[in-house]
């Protein structure tokens, strides 16, 4: 690994972990949101120094571009996000921390079982071969799940439109 | 009192995407056709529009050539037409001689309204067609006789001269008559 | 000579993708000034004016005493603004754009950063406009701005949909991501424009490239009769300057990607390639221009309508067609 | 008026309360689209209007009271400032106030002049109204084309009268001067331009599918509110209300020539537009009877240089491009007016707005009041 590429990955690893602290650390919610982009970034640039260019796209696209602006329109539409005397956790502060403690876990232990197969430089990544790879396995063997999460996500949405429903209009209806 | 919008009517995404296309389409032949057009822009400081003769600009004070002399005669009537106050002026001599030795307007508060001309019996006020008057000086709406003359300095003179001239003369004429009433 | 400037490049090629950088970096603020001046010229002849006359000939050089204009102007932040994203938003706006350009191929070899994933790259970066519209918006303490920033971002991304459906249109067609693949492809077997589903496709992405880059019958985000300017109200200066420069790069780069989508990129007779990509992109913005100085604007809700109950259905179903006839 | 729904009612309807409170914005009395400095404080639901309030007075001159402190045949060049837009109507109001006061005659090739400058008047308004609102829907394009237009009106009068906007050139008892040398001809020709250029117009703006769906159905009007609030002009006449001052009680010689009052039912932004495209088009009609029929004959009738009416009351009531523009003067016999009143069309008009408003989203704003056609100089006085 040359000096160059250790600079990059040094710079990207800060880039996301810094950017990551911030998203949680931040006082003003839209600041957090704005803090994501750089965090999704930083894992865009992972992908592109495995030469993995689809998942980069894909990452931009969908993380970088749609997921974060939804979730900074979604703050916009909150009241009073820049109030900094806001309380920053809730009573399921134990809970998440928990939960993101215990997912912790479950990564380190993943990590360390595949220790030996971890080189330090990449190899030679056949992109393409990887990218037909990750789309026949999304449509065969892990289809359930991939079908479930959009189930999930469907959900979500319509729950979001039933919450976004202005019901000032509905009562108008109702009486008209 | 709340004003309900009734509901819309039936909304066909694609007849109604078709409509606004073609009268897109339509609209854009008007544009098109405008392009090609001559176009009207008159590129001012180059290019001018003649003023019609009815043209309300600066005002000027008429002189007669004939007699050598502004036709003003300091009636005041104008500044009494006036809705703004704008005209003031000092009389020189008295009678059917008289004339201005002073006249000013001040443009600031001036209305072109046209109430002074149209007031005027002589003839002796007229309005040009004279419209950058625009200035970044307050004093320099103030126009003196010198600046509404026409001719001038040297007219103003003129005028001068002519009314005393004239006032002279009438005097000369005049002690024998009014001699002859005392 | 040369060979010593290529051989020293070839030995040092993040050298070389920095100087291809700063290129199209300057290329990026350089072309506005060529599209503004024909979007005023193309204005003032449709108005029944002259446009620009007096700063060289036919006024040529006058968005160039803009820019400088703009340039020397006192740099104004409201009190009260969110100061370092108020900074930043305008230097997005503008790197996304640099960004998309990256990819685009402007002739055989012309391209700074040859990618097979061109298309989902460009609309990835596209959408950082989006973020920085938003910031742009919020952060300048301005409800106009705001409401502007909002109108924005729910504008954009409704429309980002039906674009990337008719844009993977034609990526089904050709099987292919990467830009000079598609263009490559069209060099070889003829424009795209001709084959049916892609005549839809074209018409769904000239709608939402409308969009995108705020014309008039989508120029919400910065309707000047409600908002004053939008989400650019508070700017001014350089940092307007920036806003104003990608907003026109990308009028610039979104018909210069429909030419390589669908109009076969630098293909052409006789004349060299790259002038037959200005010529298609020079073209495009003439048609622009000509539908954005004809239409009212439309409001927002008629424009989210559009977009999710026509554009949206239309294009997966044009989508779907292309599938079938486009995949051998 | 409604404001942003009290808490029991969001609790009927949903237990969680997502609902922001109303942001209050401020539009104007700098903005590109108050049509002068009107101020619109604007409650705000995200793009919906939950309430409006009209702040007028910021161009208040104390016209009336400077009236009353100046004699009558004065009085005329202040009128001009009125509605800026349509300065020969003003100045017709008043002298015609002012001649019932006086019971002054005027000569009957004057009232042809006078009724042919108000028409072509009238076409000036409209097509400001036209552009304005053209450009406050987004179409700019449309600004220019009615500006090009109005230019052409503005050349014949500017030769007529020697004014382009501040015209006073009607007087107590006539008009100052006859019209100029080939007058007739050139409204003859700049009329024949129009029409064509009327078309162009419907095929740009009144055809566009996008014109028509942010205008019809927006801001309707019903008939009875039109009626309760006292409005006028193209507002009452698009919500279905017949009512037009040449026709109702006819002034000078609209008697005489014959048009059509155009009348539309829905009261939406659309019908108000539609409305004075169509006064337009009858202004046109009215042009070419006038210079058909005109008579010879003095212009003026002969007043004292001190005009003194006896001492009463008078009420005139004309048709303004923007409505009934009324004048009210009051007589002690002295040189002076005692009182005088003036019932401005647009400030009765503009009085409509905050109903109108209420529900309506922000881009609607801008469409309703261009539709309602506010001239502020004349709503401050």
């Amino acid at each position: 690994m040359s000096a160059l590429q250790l600079a990059i990955l040094v710079l990207l690893t800060a880039m996301t972990v810094i950017s990551a602290l911030m998203v949680v650390s931040v006082r003003n919610l839209i600041h957090a949101g704005f803090w994501l982009l750089p965090f999704f970034l930083g894992i865009g640039g992972f992908y592109l120094i495995l030469s993995l260019e689809f998942l980069f796209a894909l990452q931009l696209l969908l993380y970088a571009g749609a997921v974060m602006v939804v979730v900074l329109f979604a703050l916009m539409l909150t009241r009073d996000v820049m109030n900094p005397r806001v309380r920053q956790t809730n009573r399921l502060a134990i809970a998440a921390i928990a939960a993101s403690a215990s997912m912790m876990g479950f990564l380190l232990i993943v990590i360390y079982r595949q220790m030996g197969a971890l080189t330090v430089v990449p190899g030679q990544v056949d992109a393409e071969a990887i990218t037909r790879e990750l789309g026949r396995m999304l449509l065969t063997d892990y289809v359930l799940p991939f079908e479930l999460t959009s189930a999930l996500l469907l959900s979500a949405m319509l729950g979001a439109i039933f919450l976004a429903r202005n019901p000032k209009v509905e009562l108008e209806e109702m009486e008209g | 009192m709340r004003t309900r919008q009734p509901a819309t009517e039936q909304y066909n995404p694609l007849a109604v995407f078709i409509e606004g296309l073609s009268t897109l389409f339509y609209g854009m032949l008007v544009t098109w056709r405008n392009f090609w057009r001559p176009k009207v822009t008159v590129r001012y400081p180059y290019q001018r529009k003649p003023m019609p003769p009815r043209y309300r600009g600066l005002f000027y004070l008429k002189w007669n050539e004939e007699k050598q002399r502004l036709n003003c005669v300091g009636c005041t009537l104008c500044a009494q037409a006036c809705p703004t106050d704008v005209i003031s002026m000092v009389k020189l001599g008295k009678g059917t001689n008289a004339g201005v030795s002073e006249f000013t307007m001040d443009l600031g508060r001036c209305l072109f309204c046209n109430l002074c001309v149209e007031a005027c019996p002589f003839d002796a006020i007229y309005m040009g067609p004279a419209y950058e008057l625009a200035s970044e000086r307050r004093d320099a709406a103030l126009f003196r006789i010198a600046d509404l003359a026409q001719g001038g300095e040297e007219a103003v003179r003129t005028n001068i001269e002519t009314v005393q001239r004239l006032m002279a003369e009438e005097e000369k004429a005049r002690p024998a008559a009014g001699g002859h009433a005392g | 000579m040369i060979e010593v400037v290529v051989q020293f490049f070839r030995d040092y090629p993040l050298l070389w993708t920095f100087v291809k950088a700063v290129v199209l970096a300057s290329f990026t603020l350089l072309i506005p000034l060529a599209v503004i001046w024909v979007e005023r010229k193309v204005a003032g002849f449709i108005q029944s004016r002259l446009g620009p006359l007096h700063v060289g000939p036919q006024g040529t050089f006058q968005t160039v005493a803009d820019a400088l204009k703009l340039l020397l102007k006192e740099d104004i932040v409201p009190s009260g603004a969110d100061k370092r994203f108020f900074y930043i938003a305008p230097y997005i706006a503008f790197i996304s754009t640099v960004l998309s350009f990256m990819v685009l191929p402007f002739a055989p070899g012309w391209v700074a950063l040859e990618m097979n994933v061109a298309v989902l790259f460009v609309i990835g970066v596209s959408l950082f406009n989006v973020v920085s519209i938003l910031m742009a918006g919020w952060s300048s303490n301005n409800k106009y701005s705001l409401l502007g920033g909002l109108r924005a971002v729910a504008q954009l991304l409704s429309y980002e949909i039906p674009m990337v459906l008719s844009v993977l249109a034609v990526v089904f067609y050709t099987g292919s991501l990467s830009l000079t693949g598609i263009v490559e492809y069209q060099v070889k077997h003829g424009w795209l424009i001709w084959q049916p589903p892609i005549m839809i496709a074209a018409l769904i992405y000239f709608i939402c490239a409308l969009a995108e880059i705020n014309r008039t019958p989508f120029d919400l985000p910065e309707a000047e009769s409600e908002l004053v300017s939008g989400f650019n109200t508070e700017y001014s200066g350089m940092r307007f300057a920036f806003f104003f420069a990608s907003e026109f790069a990308n009028n610039f780069f979104i018909t210069a990607f429909a030419a390589a989508l669908f109009f076969g990129g630098w293909d052409g007779p006789i004349l060299p390639p790259i002038v037959w990509t200005f010529l298609k992109v020079f073209v495009m913005i003439f048609v622009f221009m000509w539908v954005r100085w004809t239409p009212p604007r439309l409001r927002i809700d008629q424009i989210l309508r559009f977009a999710w109950q026509f554009l949206v259905p239309v294009s997966l179903v044009n989508l779907l067609f292309a599938i079938v006839l486009g995949v051998r | 008026m409604s404001m942003p729904v009290s808490p029991e009612k969001q609790s009927t309807l949903s237990t969680v309360d997502i609902l922001s409170q109303g942001m209050v914005i401020n539009v104007g009395p700098q903005h590109p689209s108050t049509h002068g400095v009107l101020r619109l404080i604007l409650t705000l639901d995200g793009e919906q209007i939950l309430h409006c309030e009209p702040v007028i007075g910021y161009l208040h001159r104390g016209l009336e009271k400077m009236m009353e402190r100046r004699p009558y045949r004065h009085n005329v060049p202040f009128t001009d400032r009125l509605d800026y837009l349509a300065a020969l109507s003003n100045n017709l109001g008043i002298c015609q106030c002012i001649e019932r006061l006086g019971g002054v005659e005027v000569p009957e090739r004057a009232q042809y002049i006078r009724v042919l400058l108000m028409e072509l008047q009238r076409i000036a308004s409209h097509l400001v109204f036209l552009g304005t609102f053209g450009t406050d829907l987004g179409a700019t394009t449309m600004f220019l084309y009615a500006f090009r237009e109005r230019e052409l009106v503005l050349d014949l009068l500017e030769e007529c009268t020697g004014a382009r906007l501040t015209y006073n050139w009607i007087r107590v008892g006539g008009v100052p001067d006859d019209l100029p040398e080939g007058f007739g001809e050139k409204v003859l020709g700049f009329v024949k331009t129009f029409r064509q250029r009327l078309e162009e117009y419907d095929q740009l703006l009144t055809r566009n599918r996008i014109f028509r769906s942010r205008t019809q159905g927006i801001g309707i009007l019903p008939k009875e509110l039109a009626l309760a609030y006292g409005t006028s002009g193209p507002v009452i006449r698009a919500s279905g209300m017949a009512y037009d001052v040449r026709k109702a009680a006819p002034y000078e010689v609209y008697d005489r020539v014959e048009f059509d009052v155009p009348v539309h039912e829905q009261g939406d932004v659309w019908a108000r537009y539609l409305v004075r495209m169509e006064e337009m088009r009858q202004s046109i009609r009215i042009i070419e009877q006038v210079l058909r029929d005109i008579p010879d004959g003095p212009v003026q009738t002969k007043l004292p240089k001190v005009f003194k009416p006896p001492a009463g009351i008078a009420y005139s009531r004309i048709e303004s491009p923007r409505g009934e523009l009324s004048f009210m003067m009051v007589s002690d016999g002295s040189p002076n007016p005692l009182r005088v009143h003036i019932r401005a069309p647009s400030f009765v008009n503009l009085s409509v707005l905050p109903s109108l408003l209420e529900g309506t989203k922000v881009a609607d704003l801008v469409a309703i009041l261009g539709s309602i056609d506010v001239v502020l100089g004349e709503i401050d006085r």
